[in-house]
């Protein structure tokens, strides 16, 4: 299936669940957050939220600013 | 010489200087210069992870050092939009501290004061400790503290510009009517400029570019951390009346 | 954070904030200001013995402190009296250094510039170190200068008015053409426009009322010795630009 | 004779000389200054000055002030 | 010296001068201050018959002198009295030309952003010509001019306080901005504060108690008369820049 | 509306505003400038006739319309110089009256305070009817108007900078001890510092470079015009006090 | 019946229009507007306006302000 | 002989009168002023005043400034 993944196009296996996509990014162990179609998934919802073909994940942190 | 503290939230702090982290040219200045200016509370951004350098960085180097990082919502340009990005930087700061900012154009950097005043009242109902950076009109401001805002963030003049504190007497009248402190975000060039925002009654002030566009950020950072202590205490010293006519400080001969 | 130190004739000053003793309620609040101020120059009047409570009482307090007296001709009308004032002064102080004053009426006790001049070059002559209360006008102060002032010390207002500095502009000219440190003498009321004088580009800031009459002069010395090194820093920092839009300090969405 | 002490008529005994006034007026060991006649008189020559009928003596110290 | 007429809401007009008729003391002076203004459009109240002396009064000049009356909704709370006192306004003078004032508070009378905008966008949709009194905020006055306003009219400084223009940089942002004519209403205490309106590049000036509460009304309102045209004139005429040095007027010797 | 006329040594004027002849682009140009600011008094500078295009140029036109000249002796450097231009411009033009200059140095173009006042002794003494152009010092004012000067004429700013009045408290000084009329020369760039300088209660303005140098110099002359009208009205007609707080034009609902 | 005139209670006979209150009111021809329970009346239906006992009347005009 | 005009050079017969100087400079009638060696010299002593050699002469007249 396709995802939008901070806006970009990715191929994912069909059955795949949010924390996949988070651990292809590497996402370090803080200060990240996630939003699934415009909704904030807590860390602890990662594993079991599955994602549907054409979702939109946006992955975000802290950076200077401000 | 002693002082209260600041209070927000009812949560103290020894510094009335908030610093924000935006603009430095790499964490190293960034770094010094958040140590010059003894700050305890910095504002970051919230941003897609892939479209920036150092994700970690300056979350690191803030837990290095216990600064508490205050998230804002640069560049939101709706309610909505920053409502969403609350809940983001809530989610990956754990922290229910806002910076709130609604922006109406990216020329003038100011506050759209509805969708401010929307998106503060909803943050507020959602738990958040909201502060708001707002223009300097009086009523927002009030309205602002009324719908529970935990502070409210005058600007002196618009992000970047150094134009310092435009309107005074519209900053006085917001601490003359203020129910909750009142910080003066934006538009600071100098070190006169914070000193003169105390004096004016201000609780606090925060600044980013001042410090981090400066030819020399950490000299700068402790000239900032000087320069809001010194107008703090002369607030709080009673300053002497202005006079059209002079008066010796001498005895007659 | 490092600086040059003050130097005025050759002589080394850590501090950049003299305080007039003038105006003070009594000698135990004096005290508390000098010591918050850390000032290391105060100035002292010269006047008939009969004429005055606690005659030594300000000498001996400075001598315990190490705090240098720096004798003024306060009052002085003419190049006569004040050269006769700083002879006593000298020979009752033992030192050659002088604040000069020649005032023209006591409405605005405004330095009288014929008679300052005139006085300036007599003093020079008889191997004074002279440094002159001057009015902001950058023509009096280069020729203050010429005639072998060791500074020029330019008012921001008249004496003890708290109007702060009125003609920014005409401070930044004697600034560019000194040929002598600029101490910035009189009219300051508060911090902020302490801070603002050295970010004009003083070497020093000189003030007595703004401390001595404050309802609590003590924290406004605190204050002022601040908003001086503040200034000072901001000037060494090189301030960011001034702008007429906004620039964001967060990086785009 | 009769001489002006800053500013006040004072009657002296024949012969005094500057020292006579100060010693008279306490003057203490530092910090004071006098003027004979609008001329500066260095401490140490206080004893050797002798003072004329009608001779006018400032006596000055530091105040606060300035 | 010729000048393009002032054109709102397709309406032109010789006269840039727009004054109120609040504050005069009586009717004879107020018409002999309409006649040294030579304004063209006039704001009035409207108000319980019966709670007003002179009923008829202020109309009848107005109508004698061939001056149009502007309604206003001085002292509506909120866009419900707003919208209930235009009708009432509109009906009684047969115009649908309308000040609008929403006001948050009777100690600052500054408008509230959230209901003036609300009270705008009715009013317009219902076929008002809408002339909104508003703060010096260039978002809420380009949020007014996109919901159809005919022109803006931000503030100096507060209502009656004579406090001028606090803040040239928020009306340049305006007048830079504008999609409508930009009146400067409220603030103005005297001549050179109305030509300096003219000179930010403001389309006209709206005063009441400047002239209706001066010492001699007339004189000040035939003052304003001229600053205005003054204003507007060396606007148009394009200023020399400003210089930091001198530069002679005279050729060299 | 009426007011008293302008009188200087014992010679009334319909207008309070002197125009510089200096600056203009060409003679057709000072000439439309001349009439739109319906000047009555003129200044001119005295130069060597080879070293000039248009020699008679300015004096037939000021002749041609009734235009006073008033000889300057612009570019002087020393008391000796001044006195001797003086002279020459004296027989050149068959006039006393006398714009006095006594330059500094070509930086600044500010006047030397201590040849300034020599050489206003020695011309007072030699008849002529002495109008100094002098710096903001209100002590130099009074001792010029003390020997003798038939007005002192006090800048707003250096020559050519259009930085308009940099010290109203020092002018506002002046004007309270003024033993003789008050003309605000130098500095103006617009026509709202035209409306202040009267407001602050010049009795006239003097200024070349704001409207020869303008854009439009017809036009600005005219905006000067008026703005010196303007200006004189609002200082006789009595402004309304300042307010920190608002107060209603409109009776309460 | 009973009805508020510009906030104070007047007796009416029953059966009074709006016109009733505003000739008793004396109201000049021109420059007066009326709400009739907070909704303006043009002055076209004065006449045809019945009241109902309790109306609320505002009659207001243009007077010196703003 | 051989005199300064305006700080030129003239070369002029020995004999020469100030009036020489000015007519050979064309002169106008008004606005004119004339300092021989630093000093004015009113226009009805020109013609008498006779040049020696070395003579310094500033013509001036009123131009645009100030």
């Amino acid at each position: 299936m396709t995802v939008t993944v901070n806006g970009q196009c990715w191929e994912l296996p069909d059955g795949s669940a949010l924390v996949d996509v988070l651990s292809r990014l590497g996402t370090p162990p803080r200060g990240v957050a996630v939003a699934l179609d415009g909704a904030v998934v807590p860390r602890a919802f990662w594993a079991g939220t599955a994602l549907r073909d054409g979702a939109s994940i946006d992955v975000v942190t802290a950076v200077q600013g401000g | 010489m002693a002082d209260d503290p600041l209070v927000i939230a009812g949560r103290e702090f020894g510094s009335r200087l908030i610093l924000g982290t935006g603009g430095a040219a790499n964490l190293a200045i960034l770094e010094q210069a958040l140590l010059a200016a003894q700050t305890e509370l910095t504002t970051v951004a919230i941003r897609r992870i892939d479209t920036t350098g150092g994700v970690a960085g300056v979350l690191d180097l803030l837990t290095r050092h216990g600064i508490e990082p205050l998230p804002n919502t640069a560049g939101c340009r709706s309610a909505a939009e920053a409502v969403l990005t609350a809940a983001l930087g809530r989610e990956a700061l754990q922290t229910s501290w806002l910076k709130l900012e609604v922006i109406a154009d990216d020329r003038t950097l100011l506050p759209d004061p509805i969708e401010l005043l929307d998106a503060a009242e909803q943050l507020v109902d959602d738990g958040f400790t909201v502060l708001p950076y707002t223009n300097d009109d009086p009523v927002l401001a009030r309205r602002l503290a009324d719908v529970g805002c935990a502070a409210v963030m005058p600007l002196g003049s618009p992000i970047g510009t150094g134009l310092g504190i435009r309107n005074p007497h519209n900053i006085e009248m917001i601490v003359a009517q203020a129910q909750a402190p009142v910080v003066l975000d934006a538009g600071i060039g100098t070190a006169s400029e914070a000193a003169f925002a105390m004096e004016l009654g201000c609780d606090a002030v925060l600044l980013a570019s001042a410090v981090t566009r400066a030819e020399d950020p950490p000299r700068m950072a402790e000239a900032m951390r000087l320069a809001v202590q010194a107008g703090r205490h002369a607030r709080l010293a009673g300053r002497i009346p202005q006079r059209f006519w002079a008066r010796a400080s001498s005895p007659d001969r």
